[in-house]
């Protein structure tokens, strides 16, 4: 199957006293990234994987987090390494 | 004396008429008969093999016929079209008739009403289907085969997925036809618990 | 693949999520060079299109709009959006955008019959006033009329209300949503005495039965059918009926499908009453506390001409709005002729799916949701159709409560907000009030602080009314904005062209694309659109959102806000009002119409610096005030306090929408009904307000023919109506190139048998005629419609092949709205000669 | 903008002058010139199908459908579009897996395959014809107008 690279972003929407534990356990996932952070908990973060299924985990992971009230995807993007090369 | 007993032999046969005669009589007339019989038989199959036969009851008319009318078995560039026996009755002898026999069903279903109204026909898509389908599986999808050849396919005249689904799979004998071509003429059944085909379970991974 | 087009399409996905979580990003989001430069400013606006109201983010940069998509915070999509929808990006940069004033002229001045040639707004602005003071001099207020929109923004409809009633003194002003749903809120008025659902969108997530009744959903308004598919796919006790009078995409989705003799829909409504009387169903208590019974006139003909013959003979043409008091063991005696056998008889639908139905509504435990739009309300008894859907969610007690609802559908994006609401009908004025009561006239002008006596007493030209009075020269100077009448008008060859180019009357368009209206007309005036203004929409269900102006308007294109008002300077109270009433009130004397309508210490109460930072606004720039703030508080001054509340003006540039009424900052989901609405006293349970009886009034009507059906020459049933992949008369989605490639134009769809029975094939191309006139089209004999015999379906958003030259304008005799569902014609092979073009 | 209407306003008169000068098909814009008159009706253009992907104007463009759809059934019994793109088919079909934004519900949650209020693909998802645009449209992506390095899908 052809090589691809997924970019997606994600609001994560957190209970703001949890925010401070949050933080390193997103940045802990791999291709994760946080953008921006406003103090009613929520944060924009994006998503560097090489599957569709990743972003599922990772939303899933992301949700499971304890603080973490939703996880939601708003954007994302398939980018095929085999073309652009 | 030898003359006498061959000359003896020779009468006796003679002052048997009665049974020559009837034995011929009845092959010949066994042979008439038969060929009468036969000829009867095949005119009355090949009667019912005609489509205008098959639509003749409102049951196919207005299910099966109607949804062809839609598909590119009925409407085409060339307008080389499909009737229904085309795909639905076998064109060897053995089969033509076992095929018959389960036909024979269909006519009783009609008599009786069990597919009277579209939803009763509906119903009972998802079975009737399965009687074609594992028809043409068994029979290595000898109808389409009787259009559709694979040996005299051009492949690159064919969409490149479409081409390459028929090496993989068609000329290596891994599928046969009705395997990926089902629902071409009709609508399909519900689909569901059909390996490759189910499109409907919708399972949520987590609730809220 | 570069680094930097890696961090690019990052920054693109940090700012579509920051947009959609209303929380900005760090000036140093974006550090890599070249990134920077690719940050979007994203913001909010309801789509263009339908009545649905979806929220969309739009993207914008260096004043262009540069990608739109659903806006995940809207309640009424949640982030998807329809295909039109995901396209709007592109609807306002066709190249033939028009950005200047045009006019017929011949040697340098205006001719009737001359050249369309560009001119300046004065030169414009001037010949107008010229012809409207002409016409208002010699024939008085009744010789003038405006049709404008179900797409004008509440700010346009609301100023062009005030412009023609308090200015030019004249009712002559209906908009293009009298084609569209005056059926249903005719029939809201006389049902409830209050416009508009007591439900809402979320009704789809409660309901068990979806009933499709003559609406496509599929394609008409595909993002509410996601929320009803999703229903369907997710609950298993879900069921979906569509009928129609062809099967469509909906009917894909549905469990069973009615496919019905045209018209016949009524007897259908009136069998499932039947069923519900007779099968001990109905809930008496409830409808004896709730509801009074009444009965319709009957035989109240077409709404043709009056000299036509069916006008002639029908017993009540001339009083068909007036009902009876009646009462029940009346309406159960009626209601006997519809048994199973008649109705399965008449309509053609097989029993067993009729019982089906009846058992639907019937059913006690399930919660029935009725969709409808174009099929019941362009219907020649389009008022009776929703009498009696409404009567199936009386009698089972299936209403005001989440998930039974009687839904009427809409289709603009403010058909609810500006026409209905704002009042734009030749017969309304604000929130529900009506220009023939004194009362409501004094309340109008109390609010417009405008002299008493002012404002006209008389219902003045409906939509096909104004066409045939410009025909008969009665009509003379016409201003049409946003609408393209001359394609979606009925019997236009006969009806509407003549009068437009009737060389007693003088025509204005005002329009963002030369359309097939424009080229008819003698003034064009370019109009700015959508996000090129601030503005606002109300969607089907009582939803008011607001947008800002992201972008500017190109030219000279200026919004119809901006084109009234400057207008209206043109005009000295002396010039248009009579003597004696500025002799009453001398402090109006010598004032322009804009200083007493729009300059009045209302409207231009808000400094200019009120607009929110960041976003531009061409309007309150040229006049000196915020224009659309003081329209709109003055606007909401009507509502306010009688079950129309509107939110302070600014809430809704907040929110993605407010559902009125909107009491002490809360929006209203269900009406009529005890803790959902806070009209409704404590202790009431249930109360129809809107009628000083608190009860709502269940009227009851028999079936009736349509105006005109297939004969031996004219022997096909035509319905016409929309595709999903153009919206209305196409001129904004047939300049999106992949919405034009996906539905390039206009095709008859037939039965295959009845193509093979004229020797006709798909792409055949044919001859449509009715005794009216003719188009020519392509045969389309599969496909996403499939059309029963002796019935034919075209498309009206192809101006090449305008249907409604053939359409008949028969109208609903009370609503006045147009049947464009039901009339006969012959399909004609084209001379042979050309028909081999015809293949594909 | 100025020099935009000057530039523009001829085009306008043009085309006003001469219904026709736009495109072959200008009537499907401004209808028949003169309004009485009764235009052929263009013979039904062939679609597109020929599986090459196209660019997107916009990430948040539903892809169009570079392949004939003639027949697909979508209904209560079977979605044919699911039986190449959803992810369970994708490897045998080697057809582009559905969007994983098409997972998620209406209330947020992520499904673990498409969420049921997205099962009608053809609501966004349109096939082409060969039909050439009636009007050039000025629409311009945020690549044209940034110029940044490489090409998305």
């Amino acid at each position: 199957m052809a090589r691809e690279l997924h970019i997606s972003s994600l609001v994560v929407h957190a209970r703001p006293e949890a925010l401070a534990r949050i933080r390193p356990a997103l940045t802990r996932l791999a291709g994760v990234e946080i953008h921006a952070e406003a103090p009613n908990g929520k944060m924009v973060i994006t998503l560097e994987t090489e599957s569709e299924q990743t972003i599922v985990e990772h939303i899933n992971t992301i949700s499971l987090l304890d603080g973490v009230l939703a996880a939601t995807l708003v954007f994302h993007h398939v980018e095929d390494l085999t073309e652009a090369e | 004396m030898a003359l006498r007993d061959s000359a003896l032999a020779a009468w006796r046969t003679l002052t048997r008429p009665a049974s020559f005669f009837s034995l011929g009589f009845l092959s010949l007339g066994g042979f008439i008969a038969g060929v009468a019989f036969w000829g009867g038989f095949n005119t009355a199959l090949e009667a019912t093999n005609r489509e205008a036969f098959c639509i003749s009851c409102h049951e196919m008319e207005s299910n099966p016929y109607e949804e062809l009318k839609q598909t590119i078995h009925f409407t085409n560039r060339s307008g080389v079209r499909a009737t229904c026996p085309d795909c639905h009755v076998p064109h060897n002898w053995t089969d033509k008739i076992a095929r018959k026999m389960q036909a024979s069903k269909e006519v009783w279903g009609h008599l009786f009403g069990s597919i009277e109204t579209r939803e009763k026909f509906v119903a009972m898509r998802r079975t009737l289907a399965e009687h074609e389908w594992h028809r043409l599986k068994t029979n290595n999808s000898l109808e389409c085969r009787n259009c559709h050849s694979a040996e005299s396919m051009d492949i690159t005249k064919q969409g490149a997925r479409a081409a390459r689904a028929h090496e993989q799979y068609l000329f290596t004998g891994q599928m046969t036809c009705i395997d990926c071509h089902k629902g071409i003429a009709h609508r399909l059944p519900d689909m569901t618990g059909i390996a490759q085909w189910d499109t409907q379970s919708q399972q949520p991974v987590r609730g809220k | 693949m570069t680094l930097s087009r890696r961090d690019y399409l990052k920054a693109q996905a940090a700012a579509a999520a920051a947009a959609a979580a209303n929380i900005s990003l760090p000036a140093g989001a974006a550090p890599i060079q070249g990134v920077g430069d690719a940050q979007v400013k994203w913001s909010k606006a309801p789509c263009r299109f339908c009545g649905t109201g979806c929220g969309v983010m739009v993207g914008v940069k260096d004043n262009h709009v540069v990608a739109t998509h659903g806006d995940m915070q809207h309640e009424t999509n949640r982030g998807i959006n329809c295909v039109k929808g995901y396209f709007l990006s592109k609807i306002m940069y066709g190249a033939d955008r028009l950005t200047t004033p045009m006019m017929r002229m011949r040697d340098g001045k205006y001719h009737k019959n001359g050249e369309f040639q560009p001119v300046s707004w004065d030169q414009a602005f001037d010949e107008m006033a010229r012809q409207w003071k002409k016409t208002l001099r010699e024939k008085g207020p009744t010789a003038v009329g405006m049709f404008g929109s179900g797409q004008w923004t509440i700010f346009e409809g609301y100023a062009g209300s005030k412009l023609m009633r308090g200015g030019f003194r004249s009712n002559n002003l209906d908009p293009n949503a009298r084609h569209c749903m005056a059926s249903a809120a005719v029939t809201f008025i006389r049902t409830f005495g209050m416009d508009e659902p007591m439900g809402c969108y979320d009704d789809m997530e409660h309901a068990d039965i979806f009933v499709l009744w003559g609406s496509n959903m599929a394609e008409m308004h595909p993002v509410l059918w996601t929320r009803v598919t999703d229903r369907r796919l997710s609950n298993p006790n879900s069921k979906i009926f569509v009928l129609s009078t062809f099967e469509h995409r909906s009917s894909d989705l549905a469990d069973v499908s009615l496919v019905f003799k045209p018209g016949t829909d009524l007897a259908i409504l009136n069998y499932i009453a039947n069923h519900i009387v007779q099968t001990g169903a109905a809930k008496r208590e409830f409808i004896d506390k709730h509801f009074n019974v009444r009965r319709a006139n009957t035989d109240i003909g077409y709404g043709l001409r009056p000299d036509h013959t069916l006008e002639q003979r029908a017993q009540h043409a001339n009083d068909a709005q007036v009902s009876h008091p009646s009462n029940w063991d009346e309406y159960v005696a009626f209601l006997k002729t519809y048994t199973l056998d008649y109705t399965a008889e008449l309509t053609g639908v097989p029993p067993e799916r009729l019982e089906a139905l009846a058992k639907a509504y019937a059913d006690p435990k399930t919660k029935v949701m009725s969709f409808w739009t174009m099929g019941f309300n362009q219907h020649v008894r389009g008022v009776w159709a929703n009498h009696l859907v409404y009567n199936l969610h009386f009698l089972t007690g299936k209403i005001s409560e989440p998930g039974n609802s009687p839904f009427s559908l809409t289709g603009q994006p403010s058909a609810c907000g500006t026409a209905r609401e704002v009042g734009t009908f030749a017969h309304r004025l604000p929130a529900d009030m009506q220009v023939t009561n004194a009362e409501h006239r004094k309340a109008a002008e109390k609010i417009w602080k405008l002299p008493e006596g002012l404002l006209p007493d008389k219902v003045g030209f409906h939509a096909v009314q104004q066409d045939r009075m410009l025909k008969d020269g009665k009509l003379n100077c016409y201003w049409i904005q946003v609408n393209n009448n001359l394609q979606t008008a009925p019997n236009t060859a006969q009806e509407t062209y003549p009068g437009y180019r009737n060389s007693a009357n003088f025509v204005v368009v005002s329009d963002a694309y030369p359309t097939i209206t424009a080229m008819a007309a003698d003034v064009i005036l370019p109009a700015a659109m959508w996000v090129e203004k601030e503005g606002a929409y109300g969607n089907a269900e009582r939803r008011t959102h607001f947008w800002h102006q992201l972008v500017d308007a190109p030219g000279q294109a200026r919004s119809d806000l901006w084109q009234l008002m400057e207008f209206s300077k043109r005009f000295t109270t002396d010039e248009v009002w009579p003597a004696e009433i500025l002799d009453k009130n001398p402090a109006y004397k010598g004032k322009t119409l804009f200083d007493v309508l729009f300059a009045n210490g209302e409207v231009n109460k808000f400094p200019v610096t009120d607009v929110e930072q960041g976003y531009e606004n061409a309007e309150s720039k040229a006049f000196g005030f915020y224009v659309q703030k003081g329209l709109f508080e003055e606007y909401a001054a009507f509502g306010r306090g009688h079950g129309h509340d509107l939110a302070p003006f600014d809430m809704y540039h907040q929110t993605r929408g407010l559902q009125w009424p909107v009491v002490n900052g809360a929006q209203t989901k269900w009406r009529y009904r005890e803790g959902l609405d806070p009209y409704v006293k404590t202790g009431s349970g249930l109360n129809f307000y809107g009628n000083p009886d608190g009860k709502a009034n269940l009227i009851f009507a028999p079936y009736e023919p349509p105006a005109e059906s297939p004969d031996q020459e004219y022997d096909l049933w035509l319905v016409t109506g929309r595709v999903l992949e153009h919206w209305h008369s196409g001129s904004m989605t047939m300049r999106v190139p992949e919405l034009y490639r996906a539905f390039p134009g206009a095709v008859v769809f037939m039965h295959p048998d009845d193509a093979k029975d004229r020797n006709l094939r798909r792409g055949s191309e044919v001859r449509i005629v009715s005794q009216r006139g003719e188009i020519r089209s392509r045969v389309e004999v599969r496909g996403r419609n499939r059309m029963p015999r002796g019935v034919v379906f075209v498309p009206f958003f192809d101006a090449s092949q305008p249907i409604n030259k053939v359409t008949l304008d028969a109208t609903d005799p009370i609503s006045k709205q147009t049947d464009f569902k039901k009339c006969a014609v012959k399909v004609l092979p084209s001379q042979v000669a050309q028909a081999g073009e015809g293949r594909q | 903008m100025r020099l935009r209407a000057f530039l523009a306003a001829p085009a306008v008169l043009a085309a006003l002058l001469v219904g026709g000068a736009m495109a072959a098909d200008s009537p499907r814009l401004v209808g028949p010139t003169p309004f009485t008159e009764v235009p052929r009706a263009p013979p039904l253009p062939a679609e597109i199908a020929d599986d090459v992907r196209r660019m997107r104007n916009y990430p948040e463009q539903p892809p169009v459908i570079p392949h004939s759809i003639r027949d697909y059934q979508i209904d209560l019994n079977f979605n044919r579009c699911l039986s190449c793109h959803s992810r369970k088919y994708t490897e045998q079909s080697q057809a582009p897996m559905v969007s994983i934004s098409h997972y998620l519900d209406r209330e947020g949650n992520m499904l673990g395959s498409l969420a049921p209020r997205r099962y009608v693909c053809t609501a966004c998802h349109v096939q082409q014809t060969n039909a050439p645009p009636l009007v050039e449209n000025d629409f311009r992506d945020l690549e044209a107008m940034t110029s940044p390095p490489g090409g998305g899908r």
